[in-house]
C-alpha cells in the first residue's frame, strides 16, 4: 500500500479521502483541544529556549517548533495506554502524551521533580505512567526498544501498538533497517514514524539518504510505506489512522514518512548556516498551528476570541511550569547512587559491598 | 546428586524458568529450530513452542534492543548470542539501553533481562571469534556479569539471573560446556555477588573464572607435589566482586595470583588487583601477578593460541615467582 | 533497472541478452579454464572436509561446495586488478581470485606456509597481490570494508571496482543498509554480491528476511538491483557484466543477488536436519558444474577424454597442495607476537617496553 | 611561540599533514560543510574540497569499515566520531576489523587509520552521551590509544598519528578545546608511547590524562600551600604505556595517585596500579590510589555530575591518604 506514485510527490493514498471510515469524525471540543496542545509545544519550547539562554538548561536542547503537528496528530488517533517511544528532540512528543508540563519544566532545569528526577535532562524524558518510553539520545538507539515494546504487546495479547519516531538522519543508522525487518517478519505492530524535518543538524535529506521518498526503504521488506504532510495534522491522522488500522487489525508494521520543517536549529547552539532565512520563512508560511487555527475558524469551530483565551490559558500553564521547576529542589548528591538497581524480588538482593570501592 | 553437564545445567535452569514464568521467553540465533548452535537450549522448542523459543535474524543490534524493551515492558527475555564475540555488534545497545535506561528515567522502568552465550579462546577459530568481553561490560555500574566455572554454578546462578530485576551479562565457556559434575536436584539457586573458595589452601591464594578456574585447580595440584599449597577462589559473579571473600583468603596466604583469559590491559584481574594492594596492602608479601592471554590478537594456529591462553603452568611459574 | 518483475520470478533484464555487448564471447580454452576452477573448488573442499576429519583443519571450515559458478563466473569478468572480498565461507572465491591452492591449504592447516601465515584459518584468507581482501568471520562485517576498498579505487581514479559478497543472512546486518546508503549516496564503484543459497546455518531464507527477492532490498536507496541463477555461471557472467558496466562506465554501485544451494552443512559439525533429503537431491540435480560441462561438450568446446584429463590434473593439484600443507611447518611460537604492528616510516618506531609486562 | 587552543591545534595538525599528503582525508558527521560539530574541522572543506573532507550520513560502523577499508588499500583516512559516545555503535567495526585485520592477514596490510574525536564528562548530556572508552580500546593489543590534555601535545601527537602505519584511537575532550596555550610552530612532532611530567614534585606522583590531568596538576598546587610537592606525570598515550618514565618517577617519590576519568572497573588506571605494584612493589610505601568517575551512570543534573566526576578535591584528599 506503498502511497506515493512519483517519488517525492505527496499523494492521498486510496484509503485516505478525508470521509475514510478508519477515522471518527471529530467534535468540535476535540478539535479544539489538539489545537491547544500544538499550541502549548510551540510555548512550551519558546520558554525552554529562554531558560537555555539563562543557562537554566545546560547539555544539548533540542525544540520541537515546526513539528507540532506530528507529535498532536499522530498521538490523536491512538490509544493512551498505547505505546509512545522516540528520540532526543521529545518535548513534543512527551506533552501531546499528556505529560505534566511542570515535570517536564523541571527535568530540563534537572530538578529532582523532572520527569525523570533530573537524571535524563532535555533528551531522555521518561513517564511510565503514560506509556512514554523515552527520550533517547542515540540517534537510531530507540528504534528497536520500540520494537521489542510493540513485540511485549503482541506477546501479552494486549492488541495495543507501538508508535516509534526517528529523525530523517537516524534512517542511516543499520539498527533500524535490522528492526524493519524483524517488525516485518514477525508482524509485530509498531508504525515508525521518521519526522522527516528536511535536516540532520547541518546535513540535508539529499546528503544523507540515497532514495527518495524515504519511505521507499519499507518496500524490500515488502512493510507498508506511508507519506504524510506534517504541516497539516488531519493529513497526519488520516494517513496515521491507516498505520494504525493494519497495526491493531492485522497486527502489521508500517513506516511513515511525515514531512515537515525544523523551525530552529538543530540545538540551541545552531546558527543554521547551511540553509537560507528565505528557505525557513517559505516554509514557516505554512505554519501547522496557523493552518489548524485558520481551518477551526472557518468551521466556526472557534472564535478569535476563543483563540485568544486558548493562548492565555497556554501562556499561564507555560509560565506556572517555568516556575515550578525553577523553585523545585536540586536532587540531593546522594541520589547519584540511586535508580541504578532495581530491588530484587524474586531473589535476595544482591550485595554490592560500598565499603570495598572500586576506586575512590 | 546427578552428575550432568554444564550444558545441561544450563538448559535445566532455562527449561525450570520458562515453567515458572510464562513471562521468561527465550531468543537469538538458531536456538529454536536447530537447538542450539552448541545445543544449550535443545528440546525448548518441542516444550515451550515457538511463541516461547525464537530464531532471530542476524541482528544482535536489533534483537538485543528488542529484549531491553520488551524487558521495559514487564517481559523477562534471555537473549543468547551464539557467542559473546558476536555481541560486538550490539554494544551500543546493550550499554546505552540495557546499561542506562533504567537510570536516565529516574528509576521508573526495571530492565529484567539475562544476555548470555559462550566465549573465549581454545576453540581455534582465530582473532574476531576469541573475545572474553567480561571487562568490558563490568566497566558499566549498571550491569552485573557472571561468568561461571562449574555445572552446579552456572545452573543456579543462571535461574537466579533469569529472576533478577536487572539486567545480567551471563557469560559462558564453550570449552566448558561438556565438563560434569553433581548438580543439585530441584529448586537450585546460587547468590549472584558471592565467589566461592574450589580449594582450600594456605600458601597463596588464586583468584579465577570461567576455564581459568580450572587452569588454577589444575596449577594448584602441581603444586601440591612440590608442598605448596594454593587456595582456588572462583569469582563466579565478576562484578559485583565479592571481595569480603577475596580479603578473608588473602588475609590468611598473603600471596595472590590471578588468572584471567582477558587480554592484559585493563582486563577484570586489573581491578582486582588494584582493590587488593588498596585495600590490603599490610597483607601483602610480594606482588599480586596476573597470569592472562598475551596482548597479541588470536591466532588461528593450535600451537600459538595455546601459547597465547593462560595456562596452568604459567600459573605455577607465577606462583613459585610469588612466593620465592 | 530493477530486472525482477513478479517478487521471486527471476527474468533477464532488458540488457542481458545472450548477445550483451558487454559480454565478449569466450575462446574456448577460456570456457575450458572456467569449468577447470570450478572442479578445482569442488575437489579442493572435498579434501578440505577428509582434512578436517583428520583433525587437521581445526575450529570452523565452511565449504563452498555447490556455489561454484558465483565465485568463477563473477570473477570471470573483472580484471586482475579489481578488488575482492568476502565473509568466512571464502575458499571458492580465494581459488577462483587465482589464489595458490598451497598456500590455501596450508593456511587451513594453520601452517607458516599459509596464504595469512597460519594465523587466519579457514574463515580469514588474505593476498594482498591478488586484490583479496579476506576471508571475514564476523556476519556483514566485510560489508563496509568493501565499500571502503571501492571508495579508494574511485578515490585514486584507477577505474577498478571491488566485488563484496555476502550471504542471504548476512544482509540483516545493520551495517550492510548503511553501506548500501553510501555507496548510492558516493557513487562508490562495489557491487554487493548476495549469495542466496537458502541458508543460514539452519534458518531458511524466508524465517530470517522480510521482502523476495532480497535485492528489493536495493530499491529504497535507488541502487540497481540484479538477480541472477548461480547454478547456471553463463547467468551469472551476463548479470555480473550489468553490474560490473555501471561500476566501471558511471562509478555506480550494484546489489546482486545470485541463487545457488549450499550442498553441504553449514559447517563441518552440521547434520542439516533442518532440510529434507529430497530437497538436497532436488538441488544438486541442476548442478553448476555438470550444466556447464555438458554445455562445453554439447559445445564441443571439449571431449570427455579433456574432462577426465581435468579432473587428474585437478586430483594431483589438490593432492599437491595437501602434501605441501602437510609438510610446512607450523610458525614459531615466538611469531605469536610478530604482524600485529606495521612497521613505521614516517615516523619513529613506537616504543611498546616487553619488559614492563601488562601481564605474565 | 604561538599561543593557541587546542581545537586548533588540532585544526593544524590536521590541516599540514593533508597539506603533505593527499591520502590523507577526514570523514565524518558534519566535519565539511558545517565545519565540525565542535569546530576542529573549521576552514577544511574551503581548503581541501569535497573530495578530502566528506561528511557522512549518520552511520558510524560504515564509514569506520569504510576507513579500515580504505586505510588497508592505501589511503590514510582520519575518522572523526562527534563524540567517541558514539563510537559504540561501530565497536564491532573497530575492534575487529581495524583491530584485527593485519593479524588474521598474517600482516600483509597496513591499517593506516586515525580514529578521533571527543569524550568525557562535564557537559550535562547524560549517560549516553559521556563515555570515557579509552579503556576498552587499549585492551585491544593492536590498537594504540592517545589521551592528549595540552594544546602543544594534541598537535604533535596527531601528526604522528596521522603519520603512523597503524590504527590510532585518539581521543580528545571536549572541555579541553578552548584550553589555551604554546604550541611550537612550524614541523611539530610528538612521539607517541611516551609520558610527560607536567610538574616535577618529590613527595607523590599524580598519574592522569586528558582533562584529569588538569584536575591532577590543580590538586598539586592545592597542596603545595600545605606543603606537598606533586609530581604530575601525564601519559599523553595510554598505551602503549610508558612504564618507563613511571618507574622513574616513583622511585623518586614512593607513593602514587592516579586520576583518571574511567568508570573505576577495570579502568585504565587498574592496569597502573597494577604495573606499579607488580614491577615496583618495594618501591611503595603506601597503596596506589586511584581517583576515578564515581560507579554510576552520567547523571544530567550537574550537581550530581561534577559529585561523580574525579575533582582535584579528591585527588587531594587522596594524596593526603596516601601520605598519611
Ligand atoms: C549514533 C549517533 N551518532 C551521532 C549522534 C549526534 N547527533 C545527534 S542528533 C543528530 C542529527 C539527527 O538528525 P535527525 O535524525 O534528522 O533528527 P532531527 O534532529 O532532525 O530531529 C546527530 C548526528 C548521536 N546522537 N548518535
Ligand atoms: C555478527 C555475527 N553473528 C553471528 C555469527 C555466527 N554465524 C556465522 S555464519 C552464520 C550464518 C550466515 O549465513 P549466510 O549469511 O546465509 O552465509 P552462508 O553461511 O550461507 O554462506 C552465523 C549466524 C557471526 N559470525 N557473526
Ligand atoms: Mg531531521
Ligand atoms: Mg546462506
Amino acid at each position: 500500500m506503498h502511497t506515493v506514485d512519483t517519488p517525492g510527490r505527496i499523494t492521498a493514498s486510496p484509503t485516505s479521502a478525508p470521509d475514510a471510515p478508519l477515522l471518527p469524525v471529530l467534535k468540535p471540543d476535540e478539535k479544539h483541544a489538539m489545537l491547544r496542545k500544538m499550541v502549548l509545544i510551540r510555548r512550551f519550547e519558546e520558554k525552554s529556549e529562554q531558560a537555555y539562554q539563562k543557562q537554566q538548561i545546560r547539555g544539548f536542547c533540542h525544540v520541537y517548533t515546526g513539528q507540532e503537528a506530528i507529535a498532536v496528530g499522530t498521538e490523536s488517533v491512538i490509544n493512551r495506554d498505547d505505546a509512545v517511544i522516540t528520540a532526543y528532540r521529545d518535548h513534543g512528543h512527551a506533552l501531546a502524551r499528556g505529560m505534566c508540563p511542570k515535570a517536564c519544566m523541571a527535568e530540563l532545569l534537572g530538578k529532582a521533580t523532572g520527569c525523570s528526577k533530573g537524571k535524563g535532562g532535555s533528551m531522555h524524558f521518561f513517564d511510565k505512567k503514560k506509556h512514554f518510553y523515552g527520550g533517547h539520545g542515540i540517534v537510531g538507539g530507540q528504534t528497536p526498544l520500540g520494537l521489542g515494546i510493540a513485540f511485549a504487546q503482541k506477546y501479552t495479547n494486549s492488541n495495543r501498538l507501538t508508535l516509534c519516531y526517528l529523525g530523517d538522519g537516524a534512517i542511516n543508522q543499520g539498527v533500524f533497517h535490522e528492526s524493519l525487518n524483524i517488525a516485518a517478519l514477525w508482524k509485530i505492530p509498531v508504525i515508525y514514524i521518521i519526522e522527516n524535518n528536511l535536516y540532520a543538524m547541518g546535513t540535508s535529506v539529499a546528503r544523507s539518504s540515497a532514495g527518495d521518498p524515504l519511505v521507499k526503504r519499507a518496500d524490500g521488506y515488502d512493510m507498508a510505506g506511508i507519506v504524510a504532510n506534517g504541516m497539516d495534522i488531519d493529513d497526519v491522522r488520516i494517513k496515521t489512522a491507516e498505520a494504525v488500522n493494519l497495526a491493531r487489525t492485522e497486527s502489521l508494521p508500517s513506516l511513515m514518512e511525515i514531512r515537515a520543517y525544523r523551525y530552529r536549529g538543530h540545538s540551541m547552539t545552531d546558527p543554521r548556516k547551511y540553509r537560507t532565512r528565505e528557505e525557513e520563512e517559505q516554509q514557516r508560511a505554512r505554519d501547522p498551528i496557523e493552518i489548524y487555527k485558520q481551518r477551526l475558524l472557518d468551521e466556526n469551530v472557534i472564535n478569535e476570541k476563543d483563540y485568544e483565551d486558548m493562548e492565555a490559558g497556554v501562556a499561564s500553564e507555560v509560565q506556572e511550569a517555568y516556575d515550578f521547576a525553577v523553585n523545585s529542589p536540586d536532587p540531593e548528591i546522594e541520589e547519584v547512587f540511586d535508580d541504578i538497581f532495581a530491588p530484587e524480588t524474586q531473589i535476595d538482593e544482591i550485595e554490592r559491598r560500598p565499603k570495598w570501592s572500586y576506586g575512590d | 546428586m546427578p552428575i550432568i553437564s554444564l550444558r545441561t545445567a544450563l538448559n535445566q535452569a532455562i527449561a525450570e524458568e520458562m515453567e515458572r514464568d510464562e513471562n521468561v521467553f527465550l531468543l537469538g540465533e538458531e536456538v529454536a529450530e536447530y537447538n542450539g548452535a552448541y545445543k544449550v537450549s535443545e528440546g525448548l522448542l518441542d516444550k515451550f513452542g515457538p511463541k516461547r523459543v525464537i530464531d532471530t535474524p542476524i541482528s544482535e543490534g536489533a534483537f538485543t534492543g528488542l529484549a531491553v524493551g520488551a524487558a521495559t515492558y514487564g517481559l523477562r527475555p534471555i537473549v543468547e548470542y551464539m557467542t559473546w564475540s558476536f555481541s560486538l555488534v550490539a554494544f551500543d545497545q546493550i550499554i546505552n539501553n540495557a546499561g542506562q535506561v533504567r537510570y536516565m528515567a529516574g528509576g521508573q522502568f526495571e530492565v529484567p533481562l539475562v544476555l548470555r552465550g559462550n566465549s573465549g579462546g581454545g576453540l581455534r577459530v582465530g582473532a574476531t571469534h576469541s573475545h572474553t568481553p567480561e571487562n568490558w561490560y563490568a566497566n558499566i555500574p549498571a550491569l552485573t556479569v557472571i561468568t561461571p566455572a562449574f555445572p552446579d554454578d552456572a545452573k543456579g546462578l543462571l535461574k537466579s539471573a533469569i529472576r533478577s530485576n536487572n539486567p545480567i551479562i551471563f557469560i559462558e565457556n564453550e570449552i566448558l560446556y561438556n565438563y560434569k559434575d553433581e548438580v543439585p536436584e530441584g529448586e537450585h539457586l546460587t547468590p549472584i555477588g558471592k565467589a566461592r573458595i574450589r580449594r582450600e589452601g594456605k600458601d597463596i591464594t588464586f583468584i579465577a573464572n570461567s576455564a581459568s578456574t580450572h587452569r588454577a585447580l589444575e596449577a594448584a595440584e602441581t603444586l601440591a607435589k612440590s608442598g605448596i599449597d594454593a587456595e582456588v577462589v572462583d569469582l563466579r559473579t565478576i562484578k559485583p566482586l565479592d571481595f569480603d571473600l577475596i580479603a578473608e583468603s588473602v588475609r590468611r596466604t598473603n600471596h595472590v595470583v590471578i588468572v584471567e583469559e582477558n587480554k592484559p590491559f585493563a582486563g577484570w584481574g586489573a581491578q582486582v588487583a588494584y582493590m587488593i594492594q588498596r585495600h590490603l596492602f599490610d597483607e601483602l608479601d610480594a606482588p599480586v601477578i596476573r597470569v592472562a592471554s598475551l596482548d597479541a590478537p588470536q591466532p588461528y594456529n593450535a600451537k600459538l593460541e595455546d601459547y597465547l591462553l593462560p595456562s596452568a603452568d604459567r600459573v605455577v611459574k607465577a606462583a613459585k615467582e610469588v612466593l620465592a
